[in-house]
């Protein structure tokens, strides 16, 4: 029932982002603020930033949020590490929602055995960016203690120490790889999704918001499913488009080619390619098989029922 | 006549003088290393981004977000600077308990508190204040507490003698011969204010000049970020001007202030 | 000489005029300890002070004067002894009894003035901790400038005025509230002879009129025996007393008193003494 | 005898009372609030964690790497605040003309900064150590700089009439007066280039307390991210007192030392 | 009276020995501005002094003494008029001829230590900025705190000293380089007569052996006219040269000139001179 969604029943919600608000990832949830899908189901929503998933997961922990957006890796290594009571309750990406940048004149990193010897960029040490290029080296047969990481923070100038040699690459989101793209010429990318089962963006919460305000919860995803599905029946995406920048401006919404063909990869990623999937569900097999993985390149701890981590019911019945 | 004229005007000349410097530098900088756009652009190229985000009011919003959040810390690390320091600057014991309390806080990575911020103050803008109060108020606490020391001990005996209860010699003698050092805090203090209010905007928020520079980096948009960058410059450089003008209004007899005026030596 | 000193302690003892004992002071004795050394800058001080008393103290320099008005201002605690204040012990312990403090008015070696008020701010500053309103204190501190010497310097700095200058608003300051008991430490070392003069008259009439009980440091021999009923003389190292002298003339007492023959007696006899000391 | 004894013993007391009285608060706000344990751990766990962490001998190569940068940064901090607060106190012109800057590159945030910082100096040591120098030098220069106004009027027209050179007088007068600014600028000091080494780590690197922050925070091990934060407190104290006992030994003869030793009075 | 003041000034320079000059001072004025009010604190002051003369600077506390001194000694500069050391003028504009400041002792009227040093190495700065050695230096500061009564004191703090021993330290210091342009302001203001007298033979002889010229301002007038070859009487508001008199005792003299009849003359005439104004 969306009637009574807000815990004090004026259906005010706050989704922790670990991203900033400002890009298109975010776009299925600035989509149903925006074009007023959270409001159809009672709901209304503050986004609410904060700096990077750990913060998030604590900020969702304690109480202050019931829902947030992780990837699928921090959020299995924290259940299975050191318990948390986290509960996924949707999945929105089939996959990676990163890429890496590299410089194709001066070192390609067309497959796993070019990051060999290599320095890679990261955003922070130990964190989802850091894993999944352990795990691109591991699922390859290499170790991964073969490339270094070096932490460097996104700014625009990150680019120029790959130009000079100084990382191979770096990590960076969909997002911000398309800006480099049409920033510089020399850019390519490396999609770690290709080898990388586990990096799957999904919604999260936790066991106490589960049980307390499921029906909040419910709509919120409901919202989320009606903005996607829009999205998706919007095959040129003029719709989406406009309906984004009633509300929100930031460069790569404002660029049209820029802005369509963010749409578009992140589409792809959201339906598998598969338009005629249902949205969000998460897969019992993807799941398990992101934890097998994992394990395998000791990232988590092996020996937990994995199965028990996600949860569908609250997704709306197709 | 125009020995005084031009004493008065060099101050203004050297500061445009070395500004220009500055700039020029920068712009040679660029084109002699040619440092990539993106890493420093040229003074011209983030002039053209000044103009479109100064024209833009919802910068001004955000700075006003900035400011609020800067003063409001200022002013806590004030007072609460001031009272920690004249208590700790008299009672040494006292001093000696705290410090390590007090030290360490200074210490603690601010990103680790964040969810106790949050829990305690919301994400709005008192936890950016209260970032903003705490690292204004070491630099603070620690000058009164060496003003307090400091004071004059042939005028303390005077209070002494005249049996002045401890708020009288704190307002009458510790207080006016403390503010010297009180203003040397405070002019380290509102520059660490600002520096905390961007780190708070920095780790969480959608407002104000700090997330402009998340905002900005994440746009990889670096004009607009040495832009803001400027702004920011500026708005330091306005309220360390005002906590320096309010100096020369409230101790005009300290030799740091009078002694500049000179004429007399 | 100690035995000389006791025994002239007592003579004068006996010719004090029977007043009350405003100040006693029993056995004091004072050691200053630093890293490196110890001084023992006073020892067995025996002095008993009556009231409306004027006792000028002189000694060569470094012999504990200093030392001996800040332990009765509740600045420096004895070492060894007591200070009974009108039969109060001044001091427990590390303690001053308050009430004595607040009837004492000090005026330091050095002039000590708060440059951030302005000399009228500055005489009229123990008038305001006892919260008197602006009016009444400007009334009086612009009186005691006139009658120090300083009129029309009212709103100077200290930083404006000369040594001399500093000095007299020192001295202003601690008249200002009509003090029972003053001490005074060279109050007018840094003044010329006129100046100086016409202070010696003035401060005899205050002391006179409020009926004051004065302790007065100075160097000037002839200014001790003008001002003082007793003149007291301090030895060094350790500071003792050597001697007391009382001197009969009755106060107030007018310039033409230093002519009389006793006056120079009285005179000589102290500068033969302390030229004699070694 | 007593009295002296409980005296040289009461801040030690103090201290353990403080910092006692502090664990229990936190254990009981941990207790009441019901907290998560990711948020905040109650010090029980913490000070589990903190042996776990205390005995890798990792942790100690962490801490040195994080030392070593913040000393480093603070000297430079030292040199440079006492150079540039002496011309800067001296000569006003050069003060009015360079203020802007200085304020302007304290308030610059440093996230932006750091590819120039990786480009002039690498990713090693040398971008921390300027990080930490840069945020420790402002509080030392412009404390410098009020010590060098305050030297007592007096004092300066001894040094005159003794034709002493602008050296001498610096060697003699003013150094020693500015002495006891020059520990309070770095009492602050310090504690600044802590952060800013910290900050540095946290922004790039793989070595340091910063990154052990920044790592155990990213393994969601809160207890180990306060056995760290508690560690890094400790440095930050050792430091802090290091400094502290300096001016102890250089300036003996100032108020705010002297006076506490008291007995005199 | 202006004109009064100049007819003395010209008669005694007719009387003065036709030494040298060493300091002329040309129609020296001083004002001082501060945001509220301005002081007229010296006007139209001519006063050729000899090489190795004494003169003695009295008048009364305010009227422009230390002012005068501070603008000999290079540290404030006049407003109108010129200082001529032997010849060449001292200020120059706002700066000054650091080659006379090098000939220079002075002793201000506070004694402005450094706290940070002791005894020895405050009387001995001077020394040290001259680059003598450590050695040298230590007996040189031993010899002097000997002369000025400090022995046993070398190793003090100024914080452990009395006020007068204080200023004795300022005195041994303006003397370590044996200057050969001696200024001092009130030096001896806080000694004890016997103490006083010592460093006014002292001070004497020292004068004479080292040739040096000295500038001695005083409040007491005996001991301008005992020191001086001349005395200078300033008046106040501003300050004036009211007269100069001659001393006619050769030099040194004896504390037994104290006694001649002439001596008291003199200072009688000083005396009623000061106590006249008004
Ligand atoms: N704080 C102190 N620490 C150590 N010794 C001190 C201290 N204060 C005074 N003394 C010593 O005590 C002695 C007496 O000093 P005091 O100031 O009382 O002398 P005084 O009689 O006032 O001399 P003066 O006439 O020169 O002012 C001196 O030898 C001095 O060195
Ligand atoms: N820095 C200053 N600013 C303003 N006025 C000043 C300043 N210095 C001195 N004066 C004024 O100049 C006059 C002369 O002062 P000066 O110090 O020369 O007197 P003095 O003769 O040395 O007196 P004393 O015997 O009291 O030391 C005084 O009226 C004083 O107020
Ligand atoms: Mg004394
Ligand atoms: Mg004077």
């Amino acid at each position: 029932g969306s009637g009574d969604a807000g815990a004090d029943g004026s259906g005010k919600v706050t989704f922790l982002s670990y991203l900033p608000l400002e890009t298109l990832s975010l776009t299925p949830e600035l989509l149903a603020v925006a074009g007023g899908h959270f409001k159809k189901h009672g709901l209304d929503v503050t986004l609410q930033p904060v700096k990077g998933s750990p913060q998030a997961m604590q900020t969702l922990l304690s109480g202050i949020a019931p829902i947030t957006r992780l990837g699928q890796i921090d959020v299995m290594t924290a259940v299975a590490d050191t318990g948390q009571p986290l509960v996924t309750i949707g999945t929105l990406s089939r996959g990676s929602s990163l890429r890496f940048v590299y410089s194709k004149k001066r070192h390609p990193l067309a497959k796993p055995e070019d990051f060999v010897g290599q320095t890679m960029g990261v955003p922070s040490e130990g964190g989802t960016s850091d894993k999944v290029v352990s795990l691109v080296l591991a699922n390859a047969g290499i170790d991964p203690e073969q490339t270094k990481r070096q932490v460097v923070g996104l700014t625009p100038g990150t680019f120029s120490l790959v130009e000079q040699g100084r990382l191979a690459g770096y990590v960076v989101s969909v997002d911000t790889a398309t800006i480099l793209t049409a920033q510089n010429p020399d850019v390519g990318l490396f999609n770690p999704g290709e080898t990388v089962k586990s990096d799957l963006q999904v919604y999260v919460t936790s066991k106490d918001a589960l049980k307390n305000d499921s029906g909040t919860l419910q709509a919120f995803m409901a919202g989320i499913d009606d903005a996607l599905s829009a999205i998706v029946a919007d095959e040129s995406l003029d719709e989406t488009v406009k309906q984004l920048r009633t509300r929100y401006s930031f460069a790569t919404l404002d660029d049209d080619k820029i802005a369509k063909a963010s749409l578009t990869l992140l589409r792809e990623s959201w339906t598998g390619g598969d338009p005629s999937k249902p949205l969000l569900v998460t897969d019992q097999a993807a799941w398990a098989a992101g934890y097998t993985e994992l394990t395998a390149a000791g990232l988590a701890k092996s020996g937990a029922d994995a199965g028990s981590w996600f949860d569908n019911s609250l997704l709306p019945k197709a | 006549m125009t020995r005084e004229r031009s004493r008065r005007l060099l101050p203004w000349l050297s500061t445009a003088l070395i500004l220009l410097a500055f700039f020029v530098a920068w712009d040679v900088f660029v084109r002699v290393t040619g440092v990539s756009e993106l890493v420093l652009p040229p003074p011209l190229t983030v002039a053209e981004s000044l103009v479109t985000v100064v024209t833009d009011p919802l910068t001004w919003q955000h700075a006003q977000v900035t400011a609020i959040e800067t003063i409001g810390g200022f002013l806590i690390a004030l007072v609460s600077g001031v009272a920690v320091g004249v208590v700790l600057g008299k009672v040494a014991w006292i001093e000696r308990g705290l410090r390590p309390l007090i030290v360490a806080s200074q210490v603690v990575p601010k990103v680790a508190l964040i969810p106790l911020f949050v829990i305690w103050f919301g994400f709005g803008m008192t936890s950016k204040v209260v970032m903003s109060a705490m690292l204004a108020f070491f630099p603070i606490m620690l000058n009164v507490q060496l003003g307090v020391r400091s004071v004059e001990a042939g005028q303390r005996e005077v209070m002494r003698s005249l049996n002045a209860s401890r708020w009288q010699t704190f307002r009458h003698l510790e207080l006016k011969s403390t503010m010297p050092y009180v203003f040397a805090g405070m002019e380290v203090g509102i520059v660490f204010a600002i520096i905390g209010t961007i780190v708070g905007e920095y780790l969480g928020g959608s407002e104000g000049l700090g997330y402009l520079v998340v905002r900005t980096l994440n746009e990889l948009n670096a004009p607009a970020l040495f832009a803001v960058i400027i702004l920011l410059s500026v708005l330091g450089l306005l309220l360390y001007f005002a906590v320096h003008g309010l100096k020369r209004f409230f101790i005009p007899w300290h030799e740091s202030v009078y002694g500049l005026q000179d004429g007399n030596r | 000489m100690p035995t000389d000193s006791a025994e002239t302690l007592h003579q004068s003892t006996n010719a004090r005029p029977p007043a009350p004992a405003k100040l006693q002071l029993v056995g004091i004795g004072k050691e200053f300890h630093t890293k490196r050394a110890s001084t023992h800058a006073l020892s067995d001080i025996h002095l008993t002070i009556s009231d409306g008393e004027f006792v000028s103290l002189i000694g060569r320099s470094g012999c504990g004067k200093t030392t001996l008005l800040r332990m009765l201002a509740g600045l420096l605690s004895p070492t060894t002894g007591q200070i009974m204040v009108e039969g109060r012990s001044l001091w427990n312990g590390a303690k001053v009894d308050s009430s004595v403090v607040s009837q004492l008015g000090v005026v330091f070696q050095e002039a000590n003035l708060f440059p951030w008020y302005s000399v009228a701010d500055n005489i009229s500053l123990p008038l305001r901790l006892r919260g008197l309103d602006g009016r009444q204190r400007r009334e009086r501190a612009y009186e005691l400038a006139e009658l120090v010497g300083l009129k029309g310097f009212e709103k100077s700095y200290p930083r404006e005025l000369s040594g001399g200058m500093r000095q007299r608003v020192a001295i202003a300051r601690a008249l200002s509230i009509r003090p029972k008991l003053l001490l005074m430490d060279e109050p007018f070392g840094a003044l010329d002879a006129l100046t100086r003069e016409r202070m010696n008259i003035e401060l005899q009439r205050i002391a006179l009129a409020t009926k004051a009980t004065v302790v007065f440091v100075t160097h000037d021999i002839t200014e001790a025996v003008f001002l003082g009923d007793r003149v007291v003389h301090l030895t060094p190292r350790p500071g003792r007393i050597r001697r007391i002298t009382s001197v009969g003339f009755e106060r107030p007492r007018g310039i033409d008193v230093q002519t009389e023959p006793e006056f120079g007696a009285i005179v000589r006899d102290l500068r033969h003494a302390l030229d004699e000391e070694e």
